[in-house]
């Protein structure tokens, strides 16, 4: 048998397929489909201290070979969470982790804080790039004096594990890739949306009601893939590529590029079966190969040219 | 009921109208149950215009033949797609999905108002009431003659009544003017139609104080309750039409 | 008949349609598929003062709705432009334009000096945005001060028609279209190509010999018409938009987000007659909507939201 | 010749072996003048894996059919969906593409040499050598007798001889290792197949100083000489396959 699992600190990981936070809710909701124990971990969705409405629909349209979204952290806040959906998912065998959003360097901590009580939580996914927000996200994660200081200020609250989640829409991922590294986070995460924008032309108007969304889907992919290959260069900490992976040979691209571990998207809106398949398709590349390990494949490209 | 995604074969492709045809496609497997109100997401390969999965109403259904309907107007790139299917061609369905119609009770006096591809879960609700014993009423609204869809199946299923906008059949008008809608009494009505219909029959309703349930198509990324990009507000705050919907009591609705 | 047709400057273009540079070489190959002078322009492929040979093989490789390329600006260079290319296109009736590169803003002033002599060449487009070239290019331009410098240099220099193409590879691009025209150029255009990677996985290698590359078609469409809508909004200067433009729906998309113009790449190698069409589409559209001016739609999205 | 853009009509689509077919397409129109070596574009609609445009030489052509054939070998997703066209269905072209392989004199002896997809252009070349009342010598490399294709087709134009890597057929080895190449008295040698075959042969050939081109099957993404991406370095700089090629003259090429 071939080995797929890692660490990520002192954190264990079965394999190195996760669900991405904003595309696979609570988790719950893809048990029609998955087992959720198969899997590397579940990111569940965007959270914030209070409930949040998110925005107004329409919030999301296809575009070619992905989408655009503005939920807007739309989501019922940490107490629902501790109530209704922590002890539905304490009892499982894969690692849960929630993605942590604040407006004010004030929120992200205390959320942060509050987190690091749920024993069963061993991570967070600190997200420094929703661009569906006015407030905090992505203003954080493309400023690196910001950047840093909620970055620093988490660390100090939360002693689990703490991913960093990092925005494409930057000049220099190196810049915040390194940021993250030297405040102390245990790994990062990348790509969030790339902001972008369409135009209903037949209607005449905006085809979402906050006119920018989120870009995602296989669109992305040769975005983020040179993004993590940069970040993997940059940084000693594991990094973890998101964006447009739909099957076992996208994420091993990111893989070769240099993640870590993969997350899955979009991709679950169109079968939500999918992780699963990219863990067995993984797995029948390395055997195929010859390899023993998953992990020989990481950065593949950048040991052998 | 757990959500199974499957390869369904299409049995048949019915043109209809320039606009609309109906799908039958085949359960590989025994036919999970579906109640009218309930929706398939369908996967439509290959394209970069229909990379996401698109919603429709179960329109008909046969658990003996182990066989759905849906009833598809011509929207877009994907259904443009779909309406080319050929007997024998796959496609791959994500279902049961959806929060169905409510259950009327025996011996209430039912109306169902449609419009357009609204029709669609109106047939297989019919077919339901039917079978509850109840004759519905049935109001179906139309752009022209031409226009016209389905009647001659509704007509199994209750009385059945038409209006035109431009009057070449049935009554000349909308349906939100007929007397039905205006003075009928009905212990329930249930709509599916354009936005702007189903608005004016829920401010109806709500006037008259009958019970009305709406079916809503609201822009679906998932379909399974994972993306939150398919919401209405309403008076418990956004929900999802995937999941807590796509069929809303009228009293739920902000509009 | 509706009209098409607008200024930069003093330069009138019959209408909106342009061919992007690098991906209609000098225009002579298109003739085949559609008459040049119907265009609004045409700006023929990256120069550089002296030849150069471009980036190895392989250069190009498809993507989800798009493709990446590393061409690396391969041309003969000013002086065979002269000799041979110049005399074949100065009987157009259309505006042709040069794409103007440069290692070094001496290179780029030389070379805009010399075109500013060619008497039928009404505009240069300065390219601050190619990812493909180790000096120069997209390092020039998504650096705020380079970015600066090397436009006011040429402008110093080029009297006629600049246009500065911008690079998408930026945390704001509104500060790259104010430096511009705070510069004095006479138009942005805007995106040049994301800056991507791709991984053959069966082979275990990077796609392209230069690993990173740059990624257009419709993939890039969103994250393009909203970089068109910021920088229209924050600039007076006319916006030619650029990114995946493949039927006379999405080059409305463009104008409609705030382009005076645009500009049509990938497309043409998929269908070189496309641009016509586009030409054809946006008019019929016009008559349509009972619009007589395209000029009505720029920005519409904004005027009326 | 003018470049057209066209939608040709899928006359037949045969399958020849599990990866291999032959489309036959039909021009709208008269089929425009094609040489042995020439290729076109095909459009692949509808597919987000299948954005650009595929090349494929011509494999045989009648002019009075108004048709050319094209041979497929199935390398991914684009030929994957070619082979599945059915006749009558619709496949846009641009054509005539590329430099054909240059005419031999009368009375020359001529060597061909093909390998897998690579002996598609080679069939319309020992047609057209045979009309120069040639009979050329065809020597063609194959995985296994399995793998074999077309070989009849070509006998009808010359001598075929045949190597499979196993020996299961013809001679055991590589064509490389044959003595026709190795040792026949030839004026010109044509080739195309694997780069590492072409590679081969083209050193053979200039050691032997006898007259070869080879044409190279490079990435390209328009085919019609403006996107710059399907160069090959040669003694004369960096050039185009589409529109310098595909056919290359050994001498120029810097392997
Ligand atoms: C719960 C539900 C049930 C539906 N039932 C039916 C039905 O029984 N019969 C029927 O003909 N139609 C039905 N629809 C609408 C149908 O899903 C859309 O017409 C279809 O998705 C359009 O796809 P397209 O690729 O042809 O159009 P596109 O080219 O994608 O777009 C054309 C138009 O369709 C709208 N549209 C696109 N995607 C969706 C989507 N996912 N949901 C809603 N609208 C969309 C767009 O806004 C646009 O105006 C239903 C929608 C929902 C949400
Ligand atoms: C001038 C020329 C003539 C050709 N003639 C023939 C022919 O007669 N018969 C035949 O079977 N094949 C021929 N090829 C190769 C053929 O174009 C590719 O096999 C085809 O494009 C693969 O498409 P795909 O979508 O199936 O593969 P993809 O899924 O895109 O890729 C599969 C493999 O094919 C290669 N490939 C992809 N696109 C191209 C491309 N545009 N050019 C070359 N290779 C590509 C990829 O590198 C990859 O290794 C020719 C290529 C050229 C350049
Ligand atoms: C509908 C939707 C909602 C999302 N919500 C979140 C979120 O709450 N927090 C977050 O960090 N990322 C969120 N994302 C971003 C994804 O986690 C992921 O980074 C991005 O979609 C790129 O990956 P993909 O192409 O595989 O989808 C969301 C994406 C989508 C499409
Ligand atoms: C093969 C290729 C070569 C290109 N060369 C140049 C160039 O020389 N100069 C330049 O400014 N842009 C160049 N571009 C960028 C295009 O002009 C255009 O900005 C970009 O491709 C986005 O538009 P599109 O999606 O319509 O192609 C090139 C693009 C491609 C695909
Ligand atoms: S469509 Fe995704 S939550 Fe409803
Ligand atoms: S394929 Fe574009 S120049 Fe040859």
């Amino acid at each position: 048998m071939v080995n797929l699992s890692f660490k990520i600190g002192n954190l264990s990981f079965k394999n190195p397929v996760i669900t991405a936070s904003g595309t696979c809710g609570y988790g719950i909701e893809l048990e029609d489909f998955i087992s959720l124990e198969k899997l590397g971990g579940i990111i569940v969705k965007g959270m914030t201290l209070k409930p949040r409405e998110g925005n107004p629909y329409p919030r999301m349209v296809e575009t070619p070979s992905g989408m655009l979204n503005s939920v807007g952290l739309q989501n019922n806040g940490i107490e629902y969470f501790e109530k209704h959906i922590y002890p539905r998912l304490t009892g499982l065998d894969t690692n849960v982790m929630i993605n942590v959003n604040g407006s004010t360097i004030e929120e992200y901590v205390e959320l942060a804080e509050r987190i690091s009580h749920l024993e069963k939580i061993p991570a967070i996914e600190l997200n420094i790039s929703c661009p569906n927000v006015k407030m905090g996200g992505m203003a954080f994660g493309t400023n690196p004096v910001t950047a840093r200081e909620v970055i620093k200020s988490v660390r100090k609250v939360y002693s689990r594990i703490l991913i960093v989640k990092l925005s494409p829409n930057v000049t220099s991922i190196e810049e915040f890739a390194k940021i993250a590294e030297d405040e102390g986070a245990d790994a990062i995460s990348l790509v969030n949306t790339l902001l972008g924008m369409a135009i209903d032309v037949k209607k005449m108007k905006p085809s979402l009601a906050t006119i920018t969304g989120g870009l995602s889907g296989p669109a992305i992919k040769p975005v983020a893939v040179r993004m993590v290959w940069q970040a993997a260069k940059t940084v000693k900490i594991p990094v973890i590529g998101i964006g447009g992976i739909m099957n076992e040979i996208d994420a091993l691209e990111f893989i070769m590029a240099g993640a870590t571990a993969i997350q899955v998207g979009t991709a679950l809106f169109i079968d939500p079966s999918v992780p699963c398949k990219i863990i067995t398709g993984i797995e029948q590349f390395l055997v195929e190969r010859g390899f023993e390990d998953y992990s020989l494949l990481i950065g593949y490209i950048n040991k052998n040219f | 009921m757990a959500k199974l995604i499957r390869d369904f074969k299409v049995l048949n492709n019915t043109k209809i109208t320039q606009d609309y045809f109906i799908l039958e496609l085949v359960s590989p497997e025994k036919l999970q149950n579906l109640m009218p109100g309930q929706f398939v997401q369908v996967r439509i390969d290959g394209s970069r215009e229909t990379f996401l999965r698109r919603p429709f109403s179960v329109h008909d259904l046969d658990y003996d033949k182990n066989s759905i309907k849906i009833l598809v107007q011509i929207a877009g790139k994907g259904t443009e797609k779909m309406s080319k299917l050929l007997p024998g061609e796959i496609l791959n369905i994500i279902y049961p999905l959806g929060r169905p119609f409510s259950e009327p009770n025996k011996g209430e006096n039912i109306l169902l108002v449609g419009g357009g591809s609204g029709v669609a879960p109106l047939l297989f609700l019919a077919k339901h009431i039917k079978q509850l014993e109840i004759n519905p009423d049935i109001l179906l609204g139309f752009k022209s003659q031409q226009r016209i869809i389905e009647t001659e199946e509704f007509e199994k299923y209750g009385r059945v009544f038409i209006t035109t906008d431009d009057g070449s059949a049935g009554r000349e008008g909308l349906v939100t003017e007929h007397p039905l809608l205006l003075k009928g009494k009905y212990d329930r009505i249930y709509c599916c139609g354009p936005e702007a219909m189903m608005k004016a029959v829920v401010s109806l309703a709500k006037s008259r104080n009958i019970f009305c349930e709406v079916s809503l198509e609201h822009l679906m990324a998932c379909g399974i309750g994972i993306c939150l990009c398919c919401i209405v507000k309403t008076t418990r705050g956004n929900i999802c039409t995937c999941t807590e919907g796509p069929v809303i009591n009228a009293n739920e609705l902000l509009w």
